[in-house]
């Protein structure tokens, strides 16, 4: 059987891959599936948590990722409502051309 | 390690490198499809069956399907982005590629540390999809209903964020 | 099991045929062998079944026009099929030149194999079902869920704004019509306890006289029948809902840019998530397998689940030679206005059925506040002013 | 309420399909190579040539007078005009052509050169099973190909046929009358020429 550490090490890469993606793509769009992508990799650490851990039936880190999934579809929504908002108002999605307050 | 885990961690590595590092956004947006079926393959390989089918059905289903939307409704801002060559020596990139890799050393090295005190080998947990239900509505029913009320507002929230402004012009 | 009295060895006559295959094989392998046989028949039956439907179907639309159908090619215009199919092997493969290439050959490769794979669920006769998965309702929506990315590659692949018009129409919609899809079935799967289909089959047997105790014959599960009807009708991109590839204004939607065998794979990925579709229909609502009337049960099981599977296939083609494409605002407002509150409404009553215990009461509690809220939704509802008037509304 | 209209529909649809199989009145359409109907009178195809008499040749009422090359639309229409005369369908000596090529792949039945036509040389046909395998050589008819007796026009467009075969009648007639005034004068000249001068008459113009 693969020992928890692989999956922790896949997740940590995956988060760090979102973390990139997050901090270097100027375009908002990109910045948000890079969070998800973080996201997701804590969901994996979740799940895996969960199978290896003391009380699987208990189902805590499952019960963790599904509501993690749950916010992360509603912080999606929100987050591209925004981005669309935004385009609407400053014709672009570039967050370098974001920084001003007024709109 | 089963070669089965090499292969769907390959493919979701793959897919999130993809997401980061393509050109075109909706590209991106189908690589980053890539990670999550990666993802929800891992779960499945987890035996969090019912986890795995719902990472498919958000993600894949709905999640992949309004990052699309969202790209093509904003299609004219698609900037070029500053070519490859010059890119690599930007301040901004070498910046993020640098937190990256400090966030992901540290992470790995917290996990190599101990490895050896995790556990490698459990056995198969007898959950069906009812007792996740019943957990659902017994011992977290509260995160549930909050989770509703979240969704809710967010459905809501998000309708009225992109909404046809009324005569605004 | 009230089943019993069926002639066994033709009931299961597969599953003994599967077993006895397997007995040529070292233990071992004999699961393996046994899944193989179940996917062969699955990727053998099913485009089978296709083949037959597009006859029947343009046969039957013949019918309805006042028309003969197809009837040139073999006895009654039976090989039909086999000269289209011969026709779409041998046409030209043409991608557009500015196309991306990998995304337009990919997207009928992923549309079909994710039709496929929500086969592998559908419990087609006692004991017949390829994976018995605890989830299975949830994996047979996940499947269908992933079909719409696949559309948005094909339409979006091909750098045709027909193309992508008729991609984002199809997404839109799926999405759309998804929600109340899950919603009605959630309803039977509160009342039967269970993701899994083969287990939601077995709590519709049993008879009371001759009848059977399938959902459909209650208020709430009809009422959810219907409303999974429509769903289903949309998920799968069929007249009246079919404005995804509007051929009259479309061309052809999403595959406008596709010729030859690559066209193939959306067609027959279209008919088959309609047999899935109407599979999963049948397995919610009607009892599965399971004979219609308790002495019927001398036919095979298996039998019954593709007679019904026909007659779905059957009533979808009559809406089809009916009704009229919808308009893309009428449609989203019928998703958003009148199948979604009404599938929510029903969830509502399905828990009062639940927990108002046996009896007459129930019966009619759930009938009149469905029939009521039917009634006002229909005649009140505010969608009747946007089915008059249209409102022009441009993109940006 | 709300889905009346649709099941009234579907009913509809239903008796469609169930009475198709019962009575035949019900289908609209034709089996058609085995059965075929009658096309109407007012039908048309493509242009052709109506000769009189047997002799294809002989009997082509065209006169090589250009006028359909001239106005027809597409320009599918080559005529090449003879150097001798031969008489008409009415008598007269006028030119034939010696080629008269319609190309089918670009007319696009108009009729304008049936209009224009001042001798009811040509006119349309109902043949429309005009596939070929040679899409230059098939589609181009030369004038043996378009040549078609006056009876097969009588075949296909009776009335039409017949309202021709009246005027062409009507005129024959009043050329045959005009060319007997003619000879009638000609010989009362010739008379008053032989009574004046004793000299012999030249002999009457054209025959009927």
């Amino acid at each position: 059987m693969t020992p928890l550490a692989a999956y922790l090490m896949v997740a940590a890469l995956l988060f760090a891959i979102g973390l990139a993606g997050a901090l270097t793509r100027r375009n908002a769009i990109l910045v948000l599936i890079g969070i998800e992508l973080m996201l997701n990799a804590a969901n994996l650490n979740l799940i895996a948590f969960w199978r290896y851990g003391p009380h699987p039936e208990l189902l805590t880190g499952m019960m963790f990722a599904i509501f993690s999934i749950a916010v992360a579809a509603a912080e999606a929504a929100v987050g591209l409502g925004l981005v669309i908002s935004i385009y609407r108002h400053a014709r672009t999605t570039d967050l370098e051309q974001m920084n001003r307050m007024k709109g | 390690m089963s070669p089965i885990f090499y292969l769907l961690a390959a493919i979701t590595v793959a897919g999130g490198l993809a997401t980061v590092l393509l050109k075109n956004l909706v590209h991106c947006a189908l690589a980053v499809t890539i990670a999550f079926l990666g993802l929800a393959l891992l779960f499945l390989s987890l035996d969090a069956q019912f986890a795995g089918f719902v990472q498919i059905l958000v993600y894949i289903g709905a999640v992949a399907i309004l990052v699309v939307f969202a790209i093509l409704l904003t299609r004219e801002a698609e900037v070029p982005e500053s070519s490859p060559a010059g890119r690599v020596f930007s301040k901004t990139w070498l910046t993020g590629l640098v937190i990256a890799a400090a966030v992901f050393a540290m992470l790995g090295w917290a996990v190599l540390q101990s490895a050896q005190a995790l556990p490698n080998e459990t056995a198969m947990p007898a959950v069906s999809v009812r007792d996740i239900g019943n957990a659902l509505v017994g011992r977290y029913v509260l995160p549930l209903e909050i989770v509703a009320l979240l969704l809710t507002a967010a459905t809501i929230g998000a309708v009225i964020v992109a909404m046809h402004e009324k005569e605004a012009k | 099991m009230s089943g019993m009295n069926v002639p066994a060895t033709i009931d299961q006559i597969f599953i003994l045929f599967t077993d006895w295959v397997a007995h040529f094989f070292p233990a071992a392998i004999r699961p393996i062998v046994g899944v193989v046989l179940g996917v062969i028949g699955i990727i053998s039956v099913f485009p089978g079944l296709f083949a037959l439907t597009t006859v029947f179907e343009r046969k039957g639309l013949g019918r309805m026009q006042n028309r003969y159908g197809p009837n040139r090619v073999g006895p009654f215009g039976f090989f039909q099929p086999v000269a289209d199919g011969i026709k779409a092997l041998t046409k030209e493969d043409v991608v557009p030149f500015r196309a991306d290439g990998v995304l337009h050959f990919l997207a009928p490769v992923v549309l079909l194999a994710a039709v496929f794979m929500g086969f592998a669920i559908l419990p087609v006769g006692r004991n017949m079902v390829l994976v018995d998965m605890d989830a299975g309702l949830l994996f047979f929506f996940a499947m269908g869920a992933s079909t719409e990315l696949s559309v948005f590659m094909a339409g979006w692949s091909s750098r045709n704004k027909y193309s992508l018009l008729g991609a984002m129409r199809a997404v839109a919609q799926m999405i759309s019509y998804e929600i109340p899809l899950l919603l009605s079935s959630v309803v039977v799967i509160m009342v039967a306890g269970t993701l899994s289909l083969p287990k939601i089959v077995e709590a519709q047997a049993g008879y009371t006289g001759i009848w059977p105790h399938w959902y459909v014959f209650t208020p709430w599960g009809l009422a959810a029948f219907l409303m999974f009807g429509i769903a289903a009708t949309s998920e799968t991109n069929r007249s009246p809902f079919d404005l995804p590839e509007g051929e009259s204004e479309l061309v052809a939607g999403y595959f406008t840019e596709y010729s030859g065998f690559k066209f193939a794979i959306f067609f027959i990925a279209e008919y088959l998530a309609m047999f899935s579709m109407s599979g999963i229909a049948t397995t919610l609502f009607l009892g599965g397998w399971s004979a219609p009337l308790s002495f019927l049960n001398v036919l095979p099981s298996w039998f019954w689940f593709f007679s019904k599977v026909m007659c779905f296939i059957f009533i979808f083609i009559w809406v089809r030679g009916t009704l009229p494409r919808l308009r893309q605002d009428q449609l989203m407002n019928f998703a958003w206005k009148f199948v979604l509150p009404f599938t929510l409404l029903d969830l509502f009553v399905t828990a009062l059925w639940r927990f108002m215990g046996e009896g007459w009461a129930r019966w009619i509690v759930c009938s009149a506040i469905l029939i009521a809220a039917y009634v006002a939704m229909g005649r009140v509802g505010m969608f009747r002013k946007n089915f008059a008037h249209r409102r022009y509304r441009y993109a940006e | 309420m709300l889905g009346e209209g649709i099941i009234k529909g579907m009913l509809e649809t239903a008796k469609n399909f169930a009475g198709s199989y019962v009575s035949k009145e019900r289908l609209t359409t034709v089996q058609y190579p085995e059965e075929r109907e009658a096309l109407p009178e007012a039908s048309r195809n493509f242009p052709i040539l109506i000769y009189d008499g047997p002799e294809w040749e002989a009997g082509l009422r065209c006169v090589a007078c250009q006028i359909c090359e001239k106005e027809c639309p597409p320009k599918c229409i080559l005529i090449e005009k003879s150097a001798d005369k031969k008489p008409d369908a009415v008598g007269k000596p006028q030119f034939y052509p010696t080629r008269f090529d319609i190309d089918i792949a670009v007319c696009m039945s108009c009729q304008i050169c049936v209009e224009v036509c001042p001798f009811e040389a040509i006119k349309m046909d109902k043949e429309f099973e005009l596939a070929t395998d040679d899409r230059f050589g098939g589609l181009l008819h030369d004038r043996h190909q378009l040549a078609k007796s006056n009876e097969y026009y009588h075949q296909i467009h009776p009335v039409e046929a017949a309202e021709v075969d009246a005027r062409l009648a009507e005129e024959r007639a009043a050329a045959a009358a005009k060319s007997k005034a003619a000879a009638e004068a000609a010989a009362a000249k010739a008379a008053a020429a032989k009574a004046g001068a004793e000299k012999p008459a030249p002999p009457a113009g054209g025959g009927a």
